[in-house]
């Protein structure tokens, strides 16, 4: 058992940080929102040059293989920095999918360029009734001599609004929310009939909802086999999860040093407010949450890239519902300490706090898992 | 003892909720109950009607225009006004400022301020925390030297809500320095149109401007409004803080915001079934229900205390905090439902006079801005850390 | 709206507090609970003579017609006195069974005795697999000629051992946990097949397990209405739960104020413990969960004696919820700020705290409660 | 990064399993599982295995009899410990001063008292609390003064737990009262059958003989019984109390706790169905293992860094209390899993030799007890807030 980086590990996450640091101020961030593309393009193509983007994947790609913990220490480091990129999204969600259900022809025209950061994928996998129940699958493809029609919408998709291809999950048989019937299908993010609905998101990324009307595609469009694309679906949205955890790691660590930070230099009654001993045991508990939710981001990443199992679902549910308790918990503890200045726009830890509580409704909130985690559990 | 409504106060339900459904403009019901912001006008035009109701000074006495209500008429007025999605009153003229100009000002400040509050010519903002004097409000810096008839008034105000609206201030000033700090503060209304003075906004977390920075620059404010004595500033905020306490912990607003949620958890869809049919997020939102029906009781007590010639001591804090916990906890559950929709940032879905189609469910947009924004709920007007440290040191003497 | 006491209300407060305090100083309290019966019956005695229990009572049965508000009245001076006799079983639960079910006969023979005291009577309503749902009944009672016999168990009758009659539900038709099919009757305590185990209970009280082997009762012994108890039995356990109410509320605020008066002449590191904010704070929580409880307890207590509604359930399961967890919080962090000398049997405070606890083990816990209530919550 | 156990640590598992399924008594592990109370002939039955296989002293070098296990080994073998059933070592003695007397004790005391250790001949209690000096240690006011060749003890000590069945107490007590609290103290070893001891039980809460004040009245202590230097006693204690800390959050323990809760919900039925089936039970269930499997992961952490050379720092006092939290909620939904009946307090049934039938479940007797006795957890050993005074002074450094 051995909880240290090896040195390939403490090299990645270095470059990750020290990339982070030079190109991602709290100011720097704030301009990226406010441009176009709602994050730096600039930034990602240094990331795809310094292989950031292609870590999970094979080196026939460019990628070097890297397993949960490599991901992990590139969220961890993206989560500092509250980047923008849709790295969660492009790299590992679509990425993810790719490299498990891909033909060889699929891998090489779309891993190679999500890899190499040459365009941006992302996924449509949830839907407005879904909640977070990616099974809830409305959106159809019927079959067409050469290929499919899609008629439907994808909620939410991160990074959609920038994406050149989109994964969408539809459903080609089965009932809405049977696991079967659902197959996944890659979409040229202009093709006719595809319309995007783009907004800001609270926490400064940017989406879109996805309208497919009539949209047909080759039937080399399909990724993986007809049908049968759930369990890849909830697979790499495990890894996926593992992934956030990290990154929401990255962002409490700065929200709770931030608040540290605070408690020492402000003075109220004549005394730093770190004084107090309410506040001091309120930082001794967010910083116990800290802990509990790093455990359980480094548990996450040890199992993501495992293979698919009970036990493996089990621990990234736990986590993700780790991670939602004690990251609603720091970011609303950070702001209560912070009192009014935690509440303005113009100091980061607002935007901490708000990819904090966000992260909660991404891929399932700590509610959700709990749930899916109970119905996974031992009994005895 | 018995602790149902009497007849009367019965009726005088019956009476409210008949203005109500008559005066009431649907537009504004809308937005309220849709957590939506409401434009200066809008705030303006609900005043009017009050006002040519009588209805609006709820808490002066009559001479001056108020309702002469007892303290459970005034309970059943904000309870119904919640339930309504009537606007809840800016407090800063009616319910804060006027007050102390009634108990302390004098009879040219009361001849000129009062009737200006009722007819809505003047809307009031609070010019009490500055940066560096938050729970520590005896710190203040911003300072007013007496000049001749005028005092000079330099220094900066902070989280001025809806000050951009505001055409007066009342500040606490610093005005003797050689003192111990409480004893050197006086009580100033302030034109917010002298030369001097700047607002500039504070945007919020959710992206909101509530909230505003006042500067004060060599602003000369004449003697005369000057309410009370010079340097005996601190006893009349003190007395504003323990004035009518009774509707702090926002228990009208609460019962609203959990039947928006139950109407919000009956549409959204979880597992193909209303959420609200989910066993755990029922049993979250009765939870919620449960406290709330015992926060309100507990409301009830100290209002009849009130009624009995009581006063509202630090329970009212206890309360303060209770309720707002209570409130945040249901923004948090409102955020919840919605799952992935409540990351959408949709400004012109959650503006006042927005018409167009909706993303997701017509009150989703604002849910996660709303839940941001009360997270001050247990910050301002004193954070429920130093409402914790009124109770321990008032009734627990510790 | 009206919180205040009447006159006679406050007569009746006075009454019972003035008996309480002279004849229930806590080491009075634990020669009660060592003594045969485990109360003190010269104290049931004066309490019968005062007319307290004959409270619910109309005047035809020497009782004042009191409604739930002078039972909360007595029962919370009887909560702060941590007493150890079987109001709540005798006076109104059984009591309050027979007033509302029985026979002109039966309410002549066995109200007249319970309320003045004469004798104890006890219920069996629970079983061992029962839980906390009365509708859960396996006991059963056949139709003989001229009566009935009954088999079963009924689980946990506190008084029961010192009961002369116990009112026992059976099942007479339906299947167990069907509300219909449940009927009462009343059993001499020493009939031929009735067995009691006797026990103490962890917070000072005395029950049994009632055996019930072939046990004959006459058909008069038949309370109510064959098949048709459960509503009764509903409604009484109502008005049993505000009782509880009203005595949590009396025990906790004895726990409170044992806690504050500790925390204001203990002293640690040279100051009295009621110096450290933290300490402080968490004083201000227990009086705020008391707050709340009192609320409740009120509450309940105002509903308990009006028409069964499901309008007075849902008030009764909350209240009795408030009353669960304030209970627990009250009970566990008067331990904690007390420290190692809290946990001591010597010393009131463990048992207020046991008392507390216990409470929220009978007629259903916090938990059961909240989910009665939500099953009965208005939901728009 | 790996944090699977290695090939060399599974084996080293399987090793400690094969030995606890041969040697461990089915009658020990029984009541144990069961939650009751061992007698003490079951302790020392226990101990004598454990000794004879060389395990007994997990801490201590190899030299004086102990394992040279790795931090992780130790975790494992304590894993293992909890999830059979073996009772947990009394740890006055091995744990606690055993490594004050290899690190500061003299020849003589290591060659006197280590063996007796682990043959079981002593069997120690503690001396630190008094009746006045709970969290505040260091005002303990048990007096030592030195007279010849020996030191006469007066005062009282408390909490003492199971001094009852101990024949040697060590003691901080007092040898110079003119300086600094902290600077006046010694550590003493004393044999409890010196005339003048007088041991009283302190029945707890839930109606155990558990703890014990212990009485000194003109006590004849040989000067060779204290251990280092006079007045040094403190720096001892400090040493004792950072001195492996890494079991502080009794992980073990409440994997087997929850392992038992599980069980007992499959047996117990609600609504006609096991207990585990009710969805909300299950989710509160499923809450604790999710926030022990953190905890577990965070103690492996802290762990890994002894590992690596590293002192386990405040971390420690942080886990102590999160695990503390997660074993009293535990034993709060056994407890409350037995529904009614967590009333009837059968002492017989919980007894060590208990062989009647049983009222209800086998298990529910010692459930409500256990509950009650589990509070002590937050309070002894340093009150859960005095350890995140800890932490707040030494990690975060406020």
């Amino acid at each position: 058992m051995d909880f240290r980086l090896t040195e390939e590990q403490q090299m990645l996450q270095e470059t990750a940080a020290r990339l982070v640091r030079s190109e991602y101020t709290f100011e720097q961030r704030e301009r990226y929102r406010e441009s176009e593309p709602g994050f730096s393009k600039a930034f990602w193509k240094q990331l795809s040059e310094l292989g950031l983007t292609a870590v999970p994947f094979s080196e026939a790609f460019g990628g070097f293989d890297g397993s949960g913990v490599e991901t992990q220490v590139v969220m961890t480091e993206l989560g500092r920095g509250l980047c923008l990129e849709p790295y969660m999204q492009s790299v590992i969600l679509a990425g993810g999918l790719i490299d498990q259900l891909g033909s060889d022809h699929q891998k090489q025209t779309l891993l190679t360029g999500i890899a190499s950061g040459e365009f941006i994928a992302a996924v449509g996998l949830q839907e407005p009734q879904s909640h977070y129940n990616l099974d809830d699958v409305e959106t159809r493809a019927e079959r067409l001599e050469n290929g499919y029609r899609l008629n439907g919408r994808k909620a939410v998709v991160i990074g959609g609004h920038q994406a050149v291809k989109l994964i969408i999950s539809a459903r080609t048989s089965g009932e809405a929310s049977d696991a079967a019937g659902i197959s996944l299908f890659v979409v040229d993010a202009d093709a006719d009939g595809v319309e995007r609905q783009i907004y800001p998101t609270v926490d400064g990324l940017k989406g879109c909802d996805v309208f497919l009307r009539n949209v047909t595609v080759p039937k080399e469009a399909l990724l993986g086999t007809l049908d049968e694309a759930s369990p890849a679906i909830h697979y790499q949205a495990g890894r996926a999860m593992a992934a956030l955890c990290a990154e929401a790691v990255g962002a409490m660590e700065e929200a709770v040093k931030l608040t540290l930070d605070y408690l020492k230099t402000r003075k109220q009654f004549g005394v730093p407010i770190g004084k107090f001993q309410v506040l001091q045991h309120r930082m001794v508990d967010m910083s116990s949450e800290l802990e509990q939710a790093r455990s359980m981001a480094t548990l996450a990443a040890s199992v993501a890239d495992d293979g698919d199992s009970v036990a493996r679902q089990r621990v990234l549910s736990a986590a993700k519902h780790v991670i939602g308790r004690s990251g609603q918990y720091v970011a609303e503890q950070a702001i209560q300490l912070h009192g009014g200045i935690g509440m303005t726009w113009e100091y980061s830890l607002a935007h901490y706090a708000k990819r904090l509580i966000m992260i909660n409704h991404q891929l399932g909130d700590d509610d959700h898992h709990l749930e899916v985690f109970s119905g996974l559990m031992e009994t005895a | 003892m018995n602790i149902n409504f009497t007849a009367e106060e019965q009726a005088f339900r019956e009476t409210v909720r008949g203005f109500l459904k008559d005066k009431l403009p649907a537009d504004i019901a809308a937005k309220v109950k849709g957590g939506r912001y409401l434009s200066k006008a809008d705030h303006q035009r609900w005043q009017q009607v009050l006002s040519q109701q009588g209805w609006y000074a709820t808490h002066w006495p009559t001479e001056h225009g108020g309702t002469a209500w007892s303290a459970i008429q005034k309970h059943i007025f904000d309870e119904e006004i919640a339930a309504f999605g009537a606007p809840r009153s800016i407090p800063f003229g009616v319910n804060m400022v006027a007050p102390v100009i009634i108990k302390f000002g004098n009879e040219a400040q009361k001849q000129h301020y009062l009737p200006r509050i009722l007819s809505g010519e003047d809307w009031w903002c609070q010019g009490y925390s500055e940066p560096g004097a938050g729970s520590d409000l005896a710190s203040l810096k911003t300072r007013a030297v007496r000049d001749g008839d005028h005092y000079i008034v330099n220094g900066q105000k902070t989280w001025t809500t809806l000050g951009q609206h505001a055409n007066m201030i009342f500040c606490l000033v610093r005005t003797d320095v050689e003192v111990q700090p409480q004893r050197g503060i006086s009580f100033l209304l302030i034109d917010m149109d002298t030369p001097g003075i700047t607002v500039r906004p504070i945007i919020t977390i959710e992206g909101e401007h509530e909230v505003n920075e006042v500067f004060f620059d060599d602003v000369k404010v004449p003697v005369e409004n000057l309410v009370g004595e010079e340097n005996r500033g601190w006893t009349y905020a003190k007395y504003l803080l323990t004035y009518e306490r009774t509707g702090l912990a926002g228990i009208g607003g609460s019962k609203a915001a959990l039947h928006h949620l139950k109407q919000l958890a009956s549409r959204v869809q979880k597992n193909r079934k209303p959420l609200i049919e989910d066993s755990a997020f029922r049993r979250r939102i009765a939870a919620l229900e449960i406290d709330l029906m015992a926060a309100e009781i507990s409301n009830l007590r100290i209002i009849a205390t009130v009624e009995g010639g009581g006063m509202p001591g630090a329970e009212s804090s206890m309360l303060k905090v209770k309720g707002t916990e209570i409130r945040q906890a249901i923004t948090d559950l409102l955020r919840r439902a919605i799952g992935p929709y409540a990351q959408p940032f949709l400004e012109e879905e959650m503006a006042f006079d927005y018409e167009g189609d909706y993303l997701s469910d017509i009150d989703a947009a604002p849910l996660a801005a709303q839940y941001f924004n009360m997270r001050k709920l247990s910050i301002f007007g004193g954070s429920n850390e130093i409402q914790k440290n009124i109770v321990s040191k008032m009734i627990l003497e510790l």
